[in-house]
């Protein structure tokens, strides 16, 4: 991963020195060892922190509407599920392609810090490094070696797109698409298999525990509206109050809103930081449509319709319930 | 069932003289099989009177002259009564029948035959014309 | 016994009048609860009637909103896929609450608490025969708790 | 805070048997804004209107809600009234207590409390309803007409005899269409070029008519009453202001492959051709795929004997753009690709032709002189067996699953065509049924049976193939459920109808819906049958489906009599209830223009402020005249941007609340 930080790196000079674009979207490290976050960088020296490191998961896509309100053109690196990220995008007239440079990285799998934390290994460490399918911890006692699926994320043990699927320059060879051993849909289904009450106490468990912090809706590259319908007083459709209802009404309302464009980066259940799955949400709805109106992976295709804004005659109709012509 | 190729000028002086002796013209028949599904003898026949028509129509005298249905015909003309083209199909079974009698050696009944085939319940008027029917 | 009168004796015991929302499209549901109406077919008097322009008028929102205010039931009607007096409006109301149903009943609804169906003009046994199912599917029920706003009083 | 008056209607008994009025006023009158409720045994009465005429002057009433019948019943009725008040009509709001209540509900108790309860939802809704005007669109007065065939020939007339100017655009180079190709016509057997080449020489000599041919629409926009259409005029080569018709470029042009479209193939025609003889309008045409002159450079002879000098071989495609108040759409039919019924060998026999091919070979025009001869040998043909529904009520793939219409009454005119001039020749119909609707049609079809001895079989033909110098023909008279053999010379096929091939991009040009078909969708089967879902469009002919000569042309005028209707309007109201955009809100996804059935939704760059800059921004916007007010926009739109006036999401939740209480 290393050489292809440096290539990083060497590429986000280039690019500002030659004046290619006027700003560099990648990422730093901060203070911890998980702690990759995003960096703007304008300056050609600026580009010497730029790292590619397993834990670059925070998609720099949706960045880019903000970036592109000025009139310059950005450089940015994306993953595969940022690179569907930034797609959708685009098919929601929030980039302009012209003023992106898209530099693509293969994405070999991000680490889960909190599952790390859960092992119990995150104690004194130093330093993670991952190869093809080890991770190894690094503390001053020595190094720990382990299987990188065990601390893959989740979104990453299912992704169907590792590698981007738009870019200028790719700066590594593509990744093997992972066959997952899991059911791809494995999630959804235990939650399908539950009684509806069962289904209830779930999500009521799930929902009652948004604070709305919006974290979700702010880092989802398919929620790009200017200007919220929940931030709306006038569309008087958001309750403030802190009950029951308002949360379903919310969490049903936003993964509605997505439905068909979801490009499954699962980025809201990682920054959700009460932990509600809110996926799960959207790959019942990406089942849905895979069941009813044929595979749409959003993000991989922008010239393809979005489900909910077309139709077919033929599509099932699971409402009719008599005879048309009535008794 | 061989494939027949049609010849409709094979029989043409017989079937003339059917539409002669009939006066009917069989092409006004559009087959809607009204004669049949009223026909009280349906039962007793092999062809059925609209496919006599048929037959007619294709030049297939043959096969009607052979026919059982001929001669189950009892001409009690519930099919003229009801046909909505106007044909008297049963004048089309008389004058069938007459060519057959009337070709040499045909008679259907000669009058030898008829002492044995009485029943003494039998109208006299339906004996005559049962012989008159099937004999020159 | 028509429903009514049932539900009306079976209140003695229970105190339970469920309350159903109906979307109609003002071409042909709306229509067809209007023909209910002038061939004096009954159905509950729990059934109150949204009228819209069409069937694809109806935002999820609306639906929430109604079980959130304390609706037991919620029912969509639009004419029939292919009669849409806009064309095809209805087809996208076929493709948003199939997946919108499927999602409800994934955060835990039951199934019966909310339909959609397709009821023309000329419907109006069918219009009174559907509200009729869902009313008395919902009384089965009981009371709706899901997604309702508890500060809420019917 | 709103000044609403409730007025509830007691219908007779109607209502008031089943609700109780004095509760549903007692409770209305509790529900904040409503500062006036009276009741009255028939509202809709005129002392009943003015009872709601004076209370909006008296108490000045801002709002007005009706609780009365359904709002298809009256609510147009007491719009009108509060008008004459003074009040804008859409400040009227009905609450429906007799078909949706007082008539569905037997316990009065019930009854009265959902009459409480609609009547709340009601004020509601109107206690947020906002004035709306009906905005007025101009409409020009010209008409289109797309397609030059009888249907369109037939519209111009009519259209341009109202007074109005029409334009015809034809994409081949004459006016005339399939009738031009026609013999004779049923049932009457008269002569289809006698009766049609003096409309086409009407059509292009009216005053009103301007005819594009050799001509296709390139593109449409606007909507109805300002259609605006780019007509591309292909290159003709020919100037025709300049030609006379002396047709010497024609005779003179050396090359003669090319197969003459207009007789089906069965005879070769120039490079340059006029189309036929009684061509509307007579100026011969350049095919650039044949002309030696485009092919090789080398040629140019019809330039050199034209003694006009019409000849241009450096004309182009020329693009004339031209404002339209209605479009009529009359682009035909054609007959189905036979290639794939190989038990036809209708590619590889000549003597197996398709019946528009026999039109040909047997009009006096024709490339026979009308003599019925067989085209492999010219001999006479003693036998000739015509197979009917050929890819008709088909339901395989390359067959069409609805009835064409027309071929029984063609075949039986065929039939007694050869009858009539050669009372020898054998002739056989093969049909799965004979369908005759129609003034004199059944008559017509059972005089080829009863008078002409034509033999109709009731069976299929499975195969014909070629032995000897006959077509042995196996079919089988179901009938009897005899198999035959004929042993015919000649095989004619009723190829079932389609539509145009190019009709879906048409379609598409003018957004207006195509069938499973491809012909174009009427906006009701029975009770529209010439208007389409686009207002000002209108159908005539057999795009919109199978049709002979006396429906199209029926039709046709059907047509003409709508446009004419809309062009003499002037100016058009249009529906206020229509989608808007807060521009603030909307993120210019554009999701609502992909949905929105009548493309009323395009994009727009507008200039917002934010922090203190100018910025640039794409936002969707509605064009009212176009919108129809379906709302489905309302609902892609996930940010709330679009909203449907007269039913906002804010009323809409409004009433949902006033039900729930």
């Amino acid at each position: 991963m290393e050489k292809i930080a440096n290539k990083v790196r060497e590429t986000a000079r280039l690019a500002l020195a030659n004046g290619e674009v006027n700003k560099i979207l990648g990422w730093k490290k901060g203070d911890f060892w998980y702690d990759s976050y995003p960096a703007f960088i304008t300056e050609e020296e600026g580009t010497a922190s730029l790292i590619w490191d397993s834990f670059c998961v925070a998609n720099l896509s949706k960045y880019l509407i903000e970036q592109l309100k000025e009139d310059i053109k950005v450089g940015v690196f994306l993953k595969g599920c940022d690179a569907r990220a930034f797609n959708q995008l685009l098919k929601d007239n929030r980039v302009d392609r012209d003023k992106v440079v898209i530099y693509g990285l293969p994405c070999p799998g991000m680490i889960d810090p909190e599952k790390v934390k859960k092992a119990g290994l995150a104690k004194g460490l130093l330093d993670v490094q991952k190869s093809e399918d080890e991770v190894v911890f690094i503390t001053k006692e020595g190094e720990q070696k382990f299987s990188a699926r065990e601390f893959a994320y989740d979104k990453c043990l299912t992704c169907q797109y590792p590698n981007p699927v738009v870019y200028d320059e790719l700066l590594a060879e593509e990744v093997e698409r992972n066959n997952t051993t899991e059911y791809f849909y494995q999630d959804v289904e235990e939650i399908e298999k539950m009684s509806p009450d069962e289904r209830f106490a779930y999500w009521v468990e799930q929902f009652s525990k948004c604070i709305r912090c919006n974290a979700c809706r702010n880092v989802c590259p398919a929620c790009s509206c200017e200007k919220c319908i929940f931030d709306n007083s006038k569309a008087n459709v958001a309750g403030k109050a802190k009950v029951d209802s308002e949360e379903q009404f919310f969490h049903i309302v936003r993964a509605y809103h997505v439905a068909g464009r979801c490009v499954d980066c699962g980025e809201c259940s990682r920054v959700c930081p009460v932990g509600i799955p809110l996926a799960k949400l959207n790959r019942k709805i990406i089942k849905d449509i895979t069941e009813f109106y044929g595979e749409h992976n959003a993000g991989v295709n922008p010239s393809l319709d979005a489900p909910l804004e077309t139709f077919k005659l033929e599509d099932i109709d699971p409402f009719e319930t008599r005879a048309k012509g009535g008794k | 069932m061989g494939r027949m190729k049609i010849i409709p000028d094979a029989k043409k002086k017989e079937l003339q003289q059917i539409l002669e002796i009939s006066g009917e013209n069989v092409k006004d028949c559009m087959q809607c099989g009204k004669c049949t599904a009223g026909c009280p003898a349906s039962s007793s026949m092999d062809i059925l009177p609209h496919q006599v028509i048929r037959l007619l129509q294709l030049g297939q005298l043959d096969k009607v002259a052979n026919s059982q249905t001929i001669w189950s015909c009892a001409s009690c003309f519930t099919c003229t009564t009801r046909c909505p083209r106007n044909i008297d199909l049963a004048k089309l079974m008389e004058a069938v029948r007459l060519t057959i009698i009337r070709s040499k050696g045909s008679s259907r009944l000669k009058a030898d035959d008829v002492p044995g085939k009485i029943d003494p319940k039998m109208p006299q008027q339906a004996i005559v014309s049962g012989f008159r029917k099937y004999n020159k | 016994m028509s429903l009514e009168n049932k539900q009306i004796s079976s209140e003695n015991t229970s105190n339970f009048k469920p309350l159903i929302v109906a979307f109609c499209c003002n071409w042909c549901s709306y229509a067809g609860a209007d023909l209910a109406g002038t061939s004096r077919l009954n159905y509950p008097a729990n059934v109150k009637i949204i009228k819209v322009p069409c069937s694809c008028r109806v935002n999820p929102n609306f639906v929430l909103r109604a079980f959130q205010r304390g609706a037991d039931g919620v029912v969509i009607a639009g004419c029939h896929p292919g009669d849409c007096h806009y064309t095809s409006g209805n087809y996208y109301t076929r493709r948003r609450f199939t997946l919108m149903k499927n999602l409800l009943e994934y955060v835990g609804l039951e199934p019966e608490r909310f339909k959609v169906d397709w009821i023309s003009a000329g419907e109006g046994n069918k219009f009174a025969a559907v509200m009729n199912e869902a009313l008395e599917q919902v009384h089965k029920l009981g009371p709706n708790r899901k997604l309702r706003d508890a500060r809420w009083k019917r | 805070m709103q000044r609403i008056g409730v007025f509830v209607c007691w219908c007779g008994t109607n209502i008031a048997g089943t609700v109780d009025i004095d509760q549903v006023k007692q409770a209305a009158e509790k529900i904040p804004g409503v500062v006036n409720v009276q009741d009255y045994q028939y509202m809709c009465s005129e002392v009943g209107q003015n009872l709601i005429k004076n209370a909006i002057k008296e108490q000045k009433l801002d709002r007005v809600v009706i609780a009365s019948c359904s709002p298809r019943m009256h609510e147009a009725t007491f719009r009108k009234a509060a008008k004459s008040a003074g009040l804008n009509p859409y400040l009227v709001e009905i609450a429906n207590i007799r078909e949706q209540c007082s008539w569905v509900h037997k316990n009065k108790e019930e009854a009265t409390e959902k009459a409480i309860a609609l009547v709340r939802a009601a004020v509601a809704k109107a206690t947020l309803n906002t004035e709306l005007v009906p905005g007025e669109i101009g409409v020009e007065p010209r008409a289109l007409e797309i397609g030059g065939g009888i249907a369109g020939i037939q519209t111009a007339l009519d259209i341009a005899e109202a007074g109005y100017k029409v334009d015809i655009i034809e994409k081949t180079p004459s006016i005339g269409g399939k009738m031009a190709q026609i013999d004779k016509t049923f049932p009457t057997l008269d002569c289809s070029a006698c009766i049609l080449t003096p409309k086409m020489v009407d059509a292009s000599t009216h005053p009103n008519i301007n005819l594009y041919t050799y001509s296709e629409v390139e593109a449409v926009q606007g909507y109805v009453g300002n259609f605006e259409v780019t007509i591309r005029q292909k290159a003709r080569s020919v100037n025709a202001d300049k030609c006379t018709g002396c047709g010497i470029c024609t005779d003179k042009c050396p090359s003669k492959k090319a197969e003459s479209e207009f007789d089906e193939g069965l005879r070769k025609r120039g490079a340059i051709y006029i189309p036929f003889p009684q061509a509307v309008p007579n100026v011969p045409v350049i095919d650039r795929e044949e002309c030696l002159k485009f092919k090789t450079g080398k040629c140019g002879l019809c330039e050199r004997v034209c003694p006009s000098g019409a000849i241009e071989f450096n004309q182009e495609d020329t693009l004339v753009t031209q404002k339209y108040g209605a479009i009529v759409v009359a682009t035909g039919y054609d007959l189905i690709n036979l290639d794939k019924f190989g038990e036809y060998p209708y590619t590889e026999h000549p003597d197996v032709i398709t019946s528009l091919e026999f039109e040909r070979l047997t009009s006096a025009a024709g490339p026979t002189a009308g003599k019925f001869l067989r085209p492999s040998n010219g001999n006479k043909p003693k036998k000739v067996v015509f197979v009917q529904c050929v890819g008709s009520r088909d339901k395989s793939s390359r067959g069409k699953t609805y009835c064409s219409k027309i071929c029984c009454m063609y075949t039986a005119k065929h039939a007694m065509l050869i009858k009539e001039k050669y009372p020898e020749i054998e002739v056989y119909v093969f049909y799965i049924d004979v369908r005759t609707p129609g003034k004199n049609f059944d008559e017509f079809q059972r005089r080829a049976v009863e008078e002409y001895g034509v033999n109709y079989i009731k069976g299929m033909v499975g195969k014909v193939f070629p032995e000897g110098d006959k077509l042995q023909v196996h079919g089988v008279d179901a009938l009897s459920s005899e198999t035959l053999i004929i042993d015919a010379d000649m095989v004619v096929l009723a190829a079932a109808t389609k539509a145009k091939d190019d009709a879906q991009e048409l379609g598409r040009k003018l957004s207006i819906s195509t069938d499973a078909n491809n012909f174009f969708t009427e906006a009701h089967p029975k009770l529209r049958p010439v208007e389409t879902h686009s207002a000002g469009i209108y159908l005539a002919g057999a795009c919109q489906g199978p049709k002979d000569i006396p429906e199209t042309v029926a039709q046709s005028s059907a047509a003409a009599a709508k446009a004419i209707g809309l062009l003499n309007k002037g100016k058009l109201v249009n529906n206020p209830c229509v989608s808007q955009v807060d521009e603030q809100i909307c993120s210019g996804c554009l999701a609502c223009t992909k949905m929105c059935p009548y493309e009323a939704i395009s994009s727009q760059v507008i200039e917002v402020k934010e922090q203190g800059k100018i910025v640039k921004k794409t936002v969707a916007h509605v064009n009212e005249a176009l919108c129809q007010g379906c709302g489905g926009c309302t609902v892609t739109c996930r940010a709330g941007a679009l909203d449907l006036k007269g039913f906002m999401n804010r009323q809409i939740l409004a009433e949902v609340d006033a039900i729930c209480l």
